[in-house]
C-alpha cells in the first residue's frame, strides 16, 4: 500500500505539467504555537491551533478580507458572494472552475477538481455520528434536513441521502437552505470547520484523518510531529491568487499592498511551526530571530513596552527592541473573559432578590482594575458589554459591568440578612453557613486570580473555597452544572454579536451557557435579534439583553486582553487578522 | 545463565500486571474524562456519548482493564485519544530526542563525576575534599528549577551563547550539536554535585578495604592503586546507580524538555497527563516499567561481568 | 585494625554511662561544620515555630507596598509597576452619554440605593503604600521578607511531616518484609517493584490531581511516592539484623516477633532512619517546589517556596529578581545546613566508627 | 647470635593516634627490637599490645589511620632509615625487599582480579619482567606454595579458593621477589586448625629455603613455639620480654609472659582453675592447682537426649529447583545433668547448627531432642515457651550478642520481665545486681551500655543474661573463641564456677580442642555435618579412634616442646 502510494505520487508529478510554482521554496517562515495542536481534520478539531493549520490547507466558501477593518467577508472559492433568496433562507454559490486538490494517492493519480458535491459531503460530515465532530452544532439545527440526517443510527449514516437544505445543483453550483433567516450564517461558512474535504481522502484514511489533510489551500502538510513541530510546504496545485485587499490605504496597509503587489500567494515556500509552551523561551527565541513573529508575553509587557498608563492601546517598544527593527501590532483579542455563577446552584444561584444581591455584592467586591493592572500587566481593558469591542453591535457607551464598591457590597449583604457570624464571616439569611467554591486550574496565572478573588471575598467577609483541577475536569463539571463559580474566556468563532450573546441563551444551558442562565425575555430577544440585520433596532435589543444580564448578575464581567503582536524587521506583509488565525500566505521574509 | 534470565523474565510478569493495575486504577480515578476536551465548544450529551463509545469508555471497568491487558500482550496501544495518531508511532518519534539529551547527560556526568569523586575521595578529610564536599552540598541545595530558569535566561538570552531553545527534526546530530549543549550544561549543573558526593562515598568505602593495604604493601604507586584496583571495585555500586537510572533516560528529563522545547518522552507524558490521553500514558508507563525491569536484569548480568564473586541465583 | 583503634581501656566502672546516642552527640559536637549546621537548622525550626504560632510573618498577606516595590538597597535597579487603572473608553469609540443599569431596571435597585446610605461604615481608609521594602514586594505589594518566612515555614513543615510519614510507611513495610521474609517479603517486594517501576512524577501528578490542593494533600502525595527508598533500606537492615546474635539472643530469652522487630532491631537502625529522614526532608522540599511549579502546591491562603518559585519565571522576564533571590538564599541555607548535618550525623552515629 | 647480621632494627619507636576527642593515644611507647637476617622472630601480644602497629610502621602504612610516628624514632633496614626515606624509594622496597601477609586473606586480595594477575603485578613492577613471563613465574610460585593444579588456579578469582589457599596466594605474592623480610601479621588466626598447621609449615620451609627473615605476629604463644628463633612479648605498647625462644618459654622472667604461658589450657593436664594474669601479679609465687577429673559417670541423669538430628538448608539451583544442603546429618548424643558435652569441629562441620537447632533458632528436618522425655523440637511455639527459659545460649561474639541500645540493666531484666520472674521492677533490678556480682562485675555498671565494656566483660554480661532465667542447660557456642587468651581463661573459670554452683549442664561448642578438652566431660567430634567420634574427653585425646580426630589432634600447635627443639637450635 505504502509503495503503491509512492508510485502514484511519482506518476502524478510526471504526467501533469506543473502549474508555475510561485512560492519561493527557499523562503522559510518560522512561527510558533503556545499550545499543541490536535490534528488536521477540519471537522474533528475546533481548537485554535489545529484550525490555524487547517486554514492554510483547506478552503472555505467565503473568507475574510486580509486588511479590511472592521472585518469583511469576501468570496474565496466562489465567483462572487452568494445570491440570497427573498425569504432570506436560500443561498446559491457558484464555484470557480479549475480549483484542484493537492495530489494524494487517494486520488489514484487523477487530478481532482473541487466541486459543489465536496461541500455537500463536507457539511454532512459534520453531523456524522462516527465523525463526532465538535462543530456539528454550527449547522445541524440550521440547514434544512441536516438534523434529521444526523439521527441516523451509528454507522448507518448515508452520505448519498439527499436533503432539501444542501444541494449541488450542478458541478459548480451549491445551494444551501436554512430554517430561519440568520444574519450570521455566512460567517459560519467562513469557519474552517466548514471547509471542503475530499470524500475519497476521508474514506481512504478513515482511521486517521487527522494526519492526512488534503485540501485546495495554499499549503500542504509536509511533516508532523504531534505537539512539537508542523511543517507546511506550498501546494503546487494551488490556484493563482494575489492580494486583492486594499485596506485603509495608509500606514501598514499601504505598505503591505505595495510589498505584495504582483506577487503570487503564498510567498514563502515553507512554514515551520514549533510548539513552545513556556512563555520565556518563546519570547527569547523570537528575540534571537529564531522565530519570525510572536506576541509579547504577558509577563514581558513592562520590560518590553512603554505603555501610556491612561491608554493601554498606546504603546511603543523600548529602545533596545525598537532598534532591532521589531514592529508591534497591539490588538484587542476577539474575546470576552468573565467569571460565571451557576444559576442552578442552591447557594449562589437563583433569581430571588437576596440571591441577586449576593452575586451583585461579590461582583462589587472584585477589584477588576487592580487585576488588570497586576495580573494582566495593564495589557487588557475592562469588559463592559457581552459583545466585545470592535464587534458590530457593541455599544461603546454602555457599561453593563458592576462597579467596584466593596463598602456598598457589605452594606447590601447586611441589608439582605447575610449576617456576620462569630468567625467574622457571613452566613446565609436563613442562618446556614455561606461558602462559595471557585474552580481554577493549576497554573501560575490562575493562582494570581485566586489570590485576587480571595481578597475580594475577604473584603465582603464571605468564605471562599478554591478547588484546583485540570482544565478538562473543570470544563466537564461546568457543562454538568456542578461548579459554583468558574472563570471562562470566549473567543469569537465569527464576527457576529450572537456568537457572544448565545452564551446566556437559556436553551444553550449545559452547552455553552455555563451559568445555566434562563430568562424568558433574554431568550426571546436573542431569537429576534438573529433574524435582524445590523440596525439600530437590533442594537437596542442588544443593549436590553446586556441590561438583563447586568440585572441578574450571572456573570462578573472581567476583561478583554490586548495582545501585542510582534514581527522581526525582515518580515513583510504581516498583519494580524482578528478572526483569521494565521497570515502566513501573505508573509514574506527577506533576511 | 540462560535459566537465570528465563526465571527473572518469568518473575517480571506479576510486576508488570501490578504496574498495569496501578496505572489503570490511578488514571481511571485521577485521569479525568478526555471526551469533553474532544467535544470542544459544541458539547452535547449525544456527542459525549458518541465519543465515549468511540474511546471504549462506555465499557465496564473490568472489560476496559482486560482490553488494556490484551493491548500490552499485542504490544499495540492503539491511537492517542487526542491526536488519533498511533501511540507506538508517537513514542518512536519521541525516544530519539530524549535519549540524545539524557544519554549525553549520563556520559558527561560519569566522565566528570567519577574522576572528581576519586580525586576527593583519595584526599578524604583534607581541605580539597572538604571544600568540594561543601561546594557540592551548596550546589545541590538549590532547586533544579532555579538552575533551569536562571540558566536559560542568563546563558541563552542575556549572553546569547546558545540558542534559547529548539530542535532540528531533520538531523539528530545537528540538534545534538546546537540544541543539546545548554540543557546539557544545566542538567550537568543540577546533577554533578549529587553524583560526585554519591560516587565519592563508594570510593571512600573501597579505600578502606584491606586489598588497598595489600596493594600498597606490594609497592604499587598510588595512581595504579586508585585507577586499577579501587576503580574496578567502585564500579560495582556505580553500575547499580547507572542501571537504575537508565529507565528514566528513556523518559527523559521532563523539565529540561519542557523548557528547551525538546520533543521527548517526558514532554509527551506531561502533555498526555494534561489532556487525559490515557493510551499514551499507559504506553509510556508500561515502557518505563519494562525498561526498569530489563535494566535491573542487565545490572545483575553486568555485576557478574565486573565482579567475579557474584553468582546469579 | 581493631586493636589499633581501640581506645585505652579505661575501666568501665569509672566513667558515667553513655548511650550510643550520647556518644554520637559528643562526636557531633566535635564536628564543627556539622555543629554549625545543627544550629542553623535549629534556627529554622524556631522560625517555623514562630510562624506556626503566628508570632512571625502572620501578616504576610498584607499589601503594604506598591506592586513590585524594589528592595531599598537596589532602588534604582527597577521601577515598580505604576500603570493606573484604565477605562474601557481609552480605545475611543464612546460618543454619547454613558448608559448604565438604572435603579428602575434593576430588580434590587431600591435596595442598593438604600444600602448606599449604610456603606459608610465599611469605607476603608486609604493607606499609604511603601515604594520600597527591605527585600522588595511581590505583585500584590506584599513584603517579600514576610512572604518568604511564611513560605519557609510551610515548605519545612511539608518536608518534615512528609518525610516523617514517608519514613513511617517505609519502615513498617520494610520491617515486615525484611523480618519475616518469604511470602510477606515476596508480596511487599512485588508492591515495591510495582511502585518503583512507575515514574515518580507520573504518580505525583496523578495523586495530586485527585487530592486537590493543600497542605495535607501535599504531605500525603509526597510520602506516598517517596516511601520506597526507606522501604528498601529498612528491609535490608532487618534482613541483616534478624540473624544477628543479639536478636537470636532475644529470641532465646523468649521475646516475641513484634518485640524483636520494634524493641530490639528498630533502635539499632534508628540512626539510619534519622539520616534517611533528613535526606527525605531535602528531597521532599525540592519535590514540593516542582509540584508547585506544575500547579499542585499549597492553597491560596498559604505560601511556600514552591509557590513563590512558580511566580519567578514571569517576574524574571519583567526584571523583578528579588523574590527569586530571597527564596534561593533561604532554600540554599536550609538545605545546605540539613545536608551537612546529615553528613555529620551519618558519621557521628555510625556505630562502626568508634 | 650476636654475631649474626641484623637485617632490621627498630630504635625507640613511638607511635601515637590522634583521638577524635582531641586526645592522643600512645600505641607504641618507645620499643627497640632487632630482626637478624635469615631467622624467624615472633612478636606475641594480646589485642591492644601494639604488635600490628609495629608491623604497619615498618611498612609505612600507618598514615591512613591518623597516626603520628615520633620524630626521634628509627627503623633501620640494612642501615637505611625507612621512616625518612622518600616514598618512591620506599615503594621500591615494599613488595620487593619487605613483604607482608595479613590475617584476612579473603579481603586482602582484590576480589575482581585473578590470582595470577595479582601475583604477576608484583613481578612486573619490581622485576620489570613481561606479562607472559610474569604469569609463567606466577604458576611456579603457586607450585612452590603448594597450591594444587597451579595452571588452573592461576586463572581463578580469590573467592573461588578456600581460606588456606587464599593465604597461600598471599604468600606467593609475598615471596615473588625473594624478599629479605616477610612480615606475617596473624596469618593463621582466621584459619581452621589443620590448615593453620599447613600454613605454618609452609612458612617455616620457605624461610629456610629463601634464607629470608620472618617477622611473625600472633596473639597465640602456642603457635610460635614450634618454629620461632626469637620471641618478643608485647603488652600495652611496650615490650615485656624478648629473647631466644627457648629462654622465653623455659625461663620467662616477666610475670606477664609467665601468665600468658600458663593461662592457655593444655592438652596434657586439666587444672581445677586456669591460671589468670592476676595470679602472677601477686607477690607470692603461683602454685598450679590440682587437676580435675572429668567424664560421664554411670549414674548421671540424662537431661537432654538428641536422636537422629538432621538439619537442611535450601540452596537455589537452576531454573526453579532448590537443592538441599545437609548441614547436620543424623546427629545423636546425650547430655548428662551437671556435665559438659563438648562439640568440636572445624568450620562447616555443623556444630553451631546443632546448638541453634536445639534453641529452635533453626528448624530441624528430622530427629528428636528429648528434654526430660519431651521432644522440644516437635512442640508448638506455645508449648516450647516454658522450655525456652530452661535452655539458654551464649554466642560467640560478645560484641554482637548484646543489643547496643540497651543498658546492662535492661539487658538483664528483659528476660525476667518476659518470663514473669520477679514481682516488680525493683525486685528484678535487685536480681540483676546479684547476677552482675555473680559474674564478677560491679553493680554500679548497671546503667552502662555494652560498648563501654571490654570483650570479656561483655561475655560476662551475656552469661548473666542467661543466668537470669535460671536455665538448666547452657549452650556455649564458641563462647570464648573471640577472647584474648588471658580473658578466655577468666571466662572459662567463671563458667566452671557457675557449673559447680548451679549444677548447670553445658553443651560446649568450639573449634579449639584444648579449650574443649579443658572444660568437657565428654567430647563429640563433628566433620561435614556428621559425628565422627564421641567419647569421654580424656579417652578421645589419649586414644583417638578416628582418622579425622587424629588429624585434628596432630594439628594442634604443641607450643614449646623443649626436647624436640633443643637439638636443632644453634647455640
Amino acid at each position: 500500500m505504502f509503495k503503491k502510494g509512492f508510485l502514484y505520487l511519482a506518476l502524478a508529478s510526471s504526467c501533469f505539467c506543473p502549474i508555475v510554482q510561485a512560492a519561493d521554496m527557499s523562503k522559510v517562515l518560522h512561527v510558533n504555537y503556545e499550545v499543541a495542536e490536535v490534528g488536521f481534520d477540519p471537522a474533528k478539531t475546533n481548537d485554535l491551533y489545529s484550525s490555524g493549520i487547517n486554514e492554510n490547507i483547506f478552503d472555505t466558501l467565503v473568507t475574510y478580507d486580509y486588511l479590511a477593518r472592521p472585518v469583511k467577508l469576501v468570496p474565496n472559492v466562489i465567483e462572487a458572494m452568494p445570491e440570497l433568496s427573498a425569504d432570506g433562507r436560500t443561498y446559491t454559490f457558484h464555484l470557480k472552475k479549475g480549483i484542484y486538490f493537492s495530489d494524494d494517492p487517494a486520488f489514484k493519480g487523477v487530478k481532482r477538481e473541487l466541486t459543489a458535491e465536496d461541500y455537500v459531503y463536507s457539511l454532512k460530515r459534520l453531523v456524522d455520528p462516527v465523525v463526532h465532530s465538535p462543530n456539528g452544532y454550527l449547522v445541524s439545527d440550521k440547514i434544512v434536513g441536516l438534523e434529521e440526517l444526523s439521527h441516523a443510527p451509528r454507522g448507518k449514516f448515508d452520505y448519498n441521502t439527499p436533503i432539501p437544505g444542501l444541494k449541488a445543483l450542478d458541478r459548480y453550483t451549491l445551494q444551501i437552505t436554512i430554517k430561519e433567516p440568520n444574519s450570521s450564517f455566512l460567517y459560519f461558512l467562513g469557519m474552517i470547520h466548514l471547509a471542503a474535504v475530499a470524500r475519497e481522502v476521508m474514506e481512504t484514511y478513515a482511521d486517521n484523518t487527522m494526519a492526512h489533510p488534503v485540501g485546495t489551500g495554499p499549503y500542504v502538510l509536509k511533516e508532523w510531529k504531534p505537539a512539537n513541530k508542523i511543517v507546511l510546504e506550498a501546494n503546487p496545485n494551488f490556484r493563482h491568487v494575489e492580494l486583492e485587499s486594499v485596506g485603509s490605504g495608509k500606514g501598514l496597509d499601504a505598505e503591505i499592498v505595495k510589498d505584495l503587489k504582483g506577487k503570487t500567494l503564498p510567498i514563502a515556500g515553507r512554514v515551520e511551526v514549533s510548539v513552545i509552551e513556556e512563555e520565556q523561551p518563546r519570547w527569547l527565541s523570537f528575540i534571537n530571530q529564531e522565530q519570525d513573529i510572536a506576541f509579547i508575553p504577558l509577563n514581558g509587557a513592562r520590560k518590553i513596552l512603554n505603555v501610556d498608563p491612561r491608554n493601554p492601546g498606546k504603546v511603543s517598544l523600548k529602545p533596545e527592541y525598537a532598534s532591532k527593527g521589531i514592529r508591534i501590532q497591539p490588538e484587542l483579542l476577539p474575546e470576552i473573559t468573565y467569571y460565571f455563577f451557576n444559576m442552578k446552584d442552591p447557594v449562589i444561584g437563583g433569581y430571588t432578590r437576596e440571591r441577586i444581591a449576593l452575586r451583585r455584592a461579590l461582583a462589587m467586591s472584585f477589584d477588576r482594575d487592580q487585576a488588570i493592572r497586576d495580573i494582566r500587566q495593564g495589557r487588557a481593558v475592562p469588559m463592559e458589554n457581552i459583545i466585545p469591542r470592535n464587534f458590530v453591535g457593541n455599544n461603546p457607551n454602555l457599561r453593563a459591568s458592576t462597579p467596584y464598591d466593596p463598602a456598598l457590597a457589605n452594606a447590601l449583604l447586611d441589608r439582605f440578612g447575610y449576617k456576620i457570624g462569630t468567625d467574622g464571616y457571613r452566613t446565609q439569611p436563613n442562618g446556614e453557613p455561606l461558602e462559595v467554591e471557585l474552580a481554577v486550574t493549576p497554573t501560575a496565572t490562575d493562582r494570581q486570580w485566586s489570590e485576587a478573588w480571595q481578597a475580594a471575598f475577604d473584603s465582603v467577609k464571605v468564605h471562599l473555597r478554591i478547588k484546583v483541577a485540570k482544565w478538562n475536569e473543570n470544563y466537564k463539571a461546568s457543562k454538568e452544572g456542578s461548579l459554583q463559580m468558574h472563570g471562562n474566556a470566549w473567543t469569537a468563532d465569527y464576527p457576529g454579536a450572537d456568537n457572544f450573546l448565545q452564551l446566556l441563551y437559556g436553551p444553550n444551558s449545559g452547552q455553552t451557557n455555563d451559568a445555566f442562565f434562563k430568562n424568558a425575555e433574554y431568550d426571546r430577544l436573542f431569537l429576534e435579534s438573529l433574524k435582524l440585520p445590523d440596525s439600530p433596532e437590533r442594537n437596542a435589543i442588544y443593549d436590553r439583553m446586556n441590561k438583563i444580564a447586568a440585572s441578574y448578575t450571572p456573570w462578573v464581567f472581567s476583561d478583554i486582553r490586548i495582545r501585542t503582536y510582534v514581527s522581526n524587521a525582515y518580515v513583510h506583509g504581516y498583519k494580524q487578522h482578528p478572526i483569521l488565525i494565521t497570515s502566513w500566505r501573505y508573509m514574506d521574509v527577506q533576511k | 545463565m540462560l535459566s537465570y534470565i528465563l526465571r527473572r523474565v518469568w518473575q517480571m510478569i506479576p510486576t508488570l500486571l501490578g504496574v498495569m493495575l496501578l496505572v489503570f486504577i490511578v488514571f481511571n480515578w485521577a485521569g479525568g474524562d478526555p471526551s469533553y476536551i474532544l467535544a470542544g465548544k459544541g458539547v452535547s450529551k449525544e456527542l459525549i456519548a458518541n465519543i465515549h463509545a468511540q474511546l471504549g469508555l462506555d465499557k465496564s471497568l473490568p472489560e476496559q482493564f482486560l482490553l488494556f491487558v490484551t493491548q500490552v500482550l499485542h504490544l499495540d496501544f492503539g491511537v492517542s485519544w487526542s491526536t488519533q495518531q498511533s501511540v507506538i508511532g508517537i513514542m518512536a518519534a519521541r525516544i530519539g530526542p530524549s535519549l540524545a539529551l539524557t544519554g549525553t547527560l549520563l556520559v558527561a556526568e560519569l566522565l566528570t563525576a567519577i574522576p572528581i569523586a576519586i580525586l576527593v575521595a583519595y584526599h578524604r578529610g583534607k581541605l580539597i575534599d572538604r571544600t568540594v564536599t561543601i561546594l557540592c552540598t551548596v550546589a545541590m541545595s538549590v532547586s533544579s528549577l532555579v538552575y533551569i530558569i536562571v540558566g536559560q535566561y542568563a546563558l541563552a538570552y542575556k549572553l546569547g551563547w546558545f540558542p534559547v531553545m529548539g530542535w532540528d527534526d531533520k538531523s539528530l546530530f545537528n540538534s545534538w550539536l546546537h540544541y543539546i549543549p545548554l540543557p546539557l550544561i544545566l542538567g550537568l549543573a543540577v546533577s554533578l554535585a549529587p553524583e560526585v558526593r554519591f560516587y565519592r562515598s563508594f570510593v571512600v568505602e573501597e579505600l578502606n578495604q584491606d586489598y588497598v593495604r595489600t596493594a600498597r604493601a606490594k609497592g604499587l604507586s598510588e595512581r595504579v592503586m586508585l585507577f586499577k584496583h579501587v576503580l574496578r571495585n567502585a564500579l560495582i555500586p556505580v553500575v547499580t546507580a547507572v542501571t537504575t537510572s537508565l529507565p528514566f533516560l528513556v523518559l527523559g528529563s521532563m523539565l529540561l524538555e519542557r523548557f528547551f522545547g525538546i520533543p521527548g518522552m517526558g514532554n509527551e507524558l506531561l502533555l498526555a497527563v494534561d489532556k487525559s490521553d490515557f493510551p499514551v500514558i499507559k504506553a509510556i508507563t508500561i515502557a518505563i516499567a519494562c525498561a526498569t525491569m530489563f535494566f535491573n536484569l542487565l545490572a545483575d548480568v553486568l555485576y557478574k561481568w565486573i565482579d567475579p564473586r557474584v553468582e546469579l541465583k | 585494625m581493631q586493636d589499633m583503634t581501640m581506645t585505652n581501656n579505661s575501666p568501665a566502672e569509672l566513667t558515667p554511662p553513655r548511650s550510643l546516642w550520647s556518644l554520637g552527640w559528643q562526636r557531633l559536637k566535635r564536628d564543627r561544620v556539622g555543629f554549625v549546621s545543627l544550629w542553623i537548622v535549629v534556627a529554622f525550626l524556631v522560625v517555623i515555630a514562630l510562624c506556626w504560632t503566628r508570632l512571625l510573618a502572620s501578616n504576610w498577606g498584607e499589601e503594604v507596598a506598591v506592586p513590585y516595590a524594589p528592595p531599598t538597597w537596589a532602588k534604582g535597579e527597577a521601577t515598580a509597576a505604576t500603570n493606573g487603572a484604565t477605562d474601557a473608553n481609552v480605545l475611543g469609540g464612546a460618543n454619547g452619554p454613558i448608559i448604565t443599569l438604572t435603579p428602575e431596571e434593576d430588580p434590587i435597585g431600591k435596595d442598593i440605593e438604600a444600602a448606599r446610605a449604610d456603606a459608610g461604615k465599611y469605607q476603608l481608609k486609604a493607606t499609604v503604600k511603601a515604594d520600597a521594602l527591605f527585600m522588595g514586594a511581590d505583585v500584590r505589594g506584599r513584603s517579600v521578607v514576610n512572604k518568604v518566612l511564611a513560605g519557609t515555614s510551610t515548605s519545612m513543615l511539608v518536608g518534615i511531616f512528609g518525610a516523617l510519614l514517608s519514613v513511617l510507611i517505609g519502615t513498617c513495610l520494610g520491617a515486615f518484609a525484611g523480618y519475616f521474609g518469604r511470602a510477606v517479603d515476596d508480596f511487599l517486594m512485588w508492591f515495591y517493584s510495582v511502585f518503583t517501576s512507575v515514574p515518580d512524577m507520573l504518580l505525583l501528578l496523578a495523586f495530586a490531581a485527585v487530592c486537590g490542593r493543600g497542605f495535607l494533600t501535599l504531605i500525603m502525595v509526597l510520602s506516598f511516592t517517596s516511601w520506597t527508598a526507606t522501604f528498601r533500606l529498612v528491609r535490608a537492615e532487618f534482613m541483616k539484623h534478624r540473624s544477628r546474635e543479639y536478636v537470636q539472643a532475644a529470641d532465646a530469652i523468649g521475646a516475641s516477633h513484634l518485640r524483636r522487630m520494634f524493641v530490639h532491631i528498630l533502635p539499632n537502625i534508628s540512626h539510619l532512619l534519622l539520616v534517611q529522614f533528613s535526606l527525605l526532608l531535602v528531597s521532599l522540599i525540592k519535590y514540593e517546589v516542582i509540584l508547585s511549579f506544575l500547579g499542585f502546591g499549597v492553597s491560596v491562603r498559604q505560601v511556600s517556596w514552591g509557590s513563590i518559585l512558580g511566580e519567578v519565571p514571569a517576574e524574571l522576564m519583567q526584571g523583578y529578581w528579588w523574590q527569586l533571590l530571597a527564596v534561593v538564599i533561604m532554600m540554599s541555607l536550609l538545605v545546605t545546613a540539613v545536608s551537612l548535618l546529615t553528613d555529620a550525623l551519618r558519621d557521628a552515629l555510625d556505630p562502626k566508627v568508634k | 647470635m650476636s654475631q649474626r647480621d641484623i637485617l632490621l632494627s627498630i630504635r625507640d619507636l613511638r607511635v601515637a593516634f590522634r583521638l577524635e576527642d582531641g586526645g592522643r593515644f600512645e600505641a607504641l611507647k618507645g620499643i627497640n627490637l632487632d630482626i637478624p637476617s635469615n631467622s624467624t622472630v615472633a612478636l606475641v601480644g594480646e589485642s591492644g599490645s601494639g604488635k600490628s602497629v609495629t608491623s604497619m610502621a615498618i611498612m609505612r602504612l600507618l598514615s591512613d589511620y591518623g597516626c603520628e610516628v615520633d620524630s626521634a624514632s628509627q627503623i633501620l633496614f640494612e642501615g637505611r632509615d625507612l621512616l625518612r626515606m622518600p616514598l618512591a624509594e620506599m615503594r621500591k622496597l615494599r613488595g620487593h625487599d619487605i613483604t607482608m601477609i595479613f590475617q584476612e586473606p579473603m579481603s586482602s586480595l582484590n576480589p575482581v582480579f585473578t590470582v595470577g594477575d595479582q601475583i604477576a603485578e608484583t613481578l612486573m613492577i619490581h622485576e620489570g619482567v613481561g606479562r607472559a613471563a610474569a604469569w609463567q613465574r606466577a604458576i611456579e610460585l603457586l607450585q612452590e606454595v603448594g597450591l594444587p593444579e597451579p595452571e588452573k588456579r592461576v586463572r581463578a578469582y580469590p573467592h573461588q579458593l578456600s581460606g588456606g589457599q587464599q593465604q597461600r596466594v598471599m604468600i606467593a605474592i609475598a615471596i615473588a621477589c625473594n624478599p629479605k623480610l616477610l612480615i606475617a601479621d596473624e596469618p593463621t588466626t582466621a584459619l581452621d586448625v589443620t590448615i593453620q598447621k599447613q600454613i605454618l609449615e609452609l612458612l617455616a620451609n620457605l624461610q629456610k629455603k629463601h634464607g629470608m627473615s620472618v617477622l611473625f605476629i600472633t596473639h597465640d604463644l602456642g603457635v610460635v613455639g614450634e618454629f620461632a628463633d626469637e620471641v618478643i612479648v608485647m603488652r600495652h605498647g611496650e615490650i615485656r620480654e624478648q629473647g631466644p625462644a627457648q629462654q622465653v618459654f623455659e625461663h620467662p622472667h616477666d610475670s606477664y609472659t609467665k601468665a600468658l604461658i600458663a593461662c592457655r589450657p593444655k592438652l596434657d593436664h586439666r587444672p581445677q582453675r586456669l591460671a589468670v594474669i592476676e595470679d602472677f601479679l601477686k607477690p607470692e609465687p603461683y602454685v598450679p592447682p590440682t587437676d580435675r577429673q572429668r567424664g560421664y559417670a554411670q549414674d548421671d541423669k540424662i537431661i537432654l537426649d538428641v536422636q537422629g538430628l538432621c538439619v537442611n538448608f535450601d540452596v537455589r539451583a537452576g531454573l526453579f529447583r532448590k537443592r538441599k544442603f545437609e548441614a547436620v546429618k543424623n546427629v545423636s548424643f546425650q547430655l548428662a545433668h551437671g556435665r559438659t558435652l563438648g562439640i568440636v569441629g572445624e568450620s562447616g562441620s555443623g556444630k553451631t547448627t546443632v546448638g541453634l537447632t536445639l534453641m529452635r533458632l533453626r528448624t530441624a528436618a528430622a530427629g528428636k531432642a528429648l528434654f526430660e522425655g519431651q521432644d522440644i523440637l516437635a512442640m508448638d511455639d506455645k508449648a516450647f515457651r516454658p522450655y525456652k527459659r530452661r535452655i539458654q545460649i551464649i554466642f560467640q561474639n560478645p560484641y554482637a550478642s548484646l543489643n547496643p541500645r540497651f543498658t546492662v540493666s535492661s539487658i538483664l531484666t528483659e528476660p525476667m520481665k518476659l518470663h514473669g520472674i520477679g514481682a516488680n521492677a525493683q525486685e528484678r533490678e535487685a536480681k540483676a545486681r546479684d547476677l552482675l556480682n555473680k559474674v564478677g562485675l560491679p553493680a554500679k555498671t548497671m546503667e552502662k551500655y555494652p560498648h563501654e565494656f571490654s570483650g570479656g566483660q561483655r561475655q560476662r554480661i551475656a552469661i548473666a543474661r542467661c543466668l537470669a532465667l535460671q536455665p538448666e542447660i547452657l549452650i556455649c557456642d564458641e563462647s570464648v573463641s573471640a577472647l584474648d587468651v588471658s580473658v578466655q581463661a577468666q571466662v572459662l573459670n567463671l563458667l566452671q564456677d557457675l557449673q559447680d554452683e548451679f549444677k548447670l549442664s553445658y553443651l560446649f561448642i568450639s573449634h579449639d580442642l584444648a579449650v574443649v578438652k579443658h572444660i568437657s566431660d565428654q567430647v563429640m567430634v563433628m566433620n561435614k555435618g556428621e559425628v565422627v567420634e564421641q567419647a569421654n574427653a580424656d579417652d578421645i585425646y589419649r586414644a583417638p579412634g578416628n582418622d579425622y580426630t587424629r588429624r585434628l589432634l596432630s594439628s594442634i600447635p604443641r607450643g614449646w616442646t623443649p626436647s624436640a627443639e633443643l637439638a636443632g637450635l644453634p647455640i
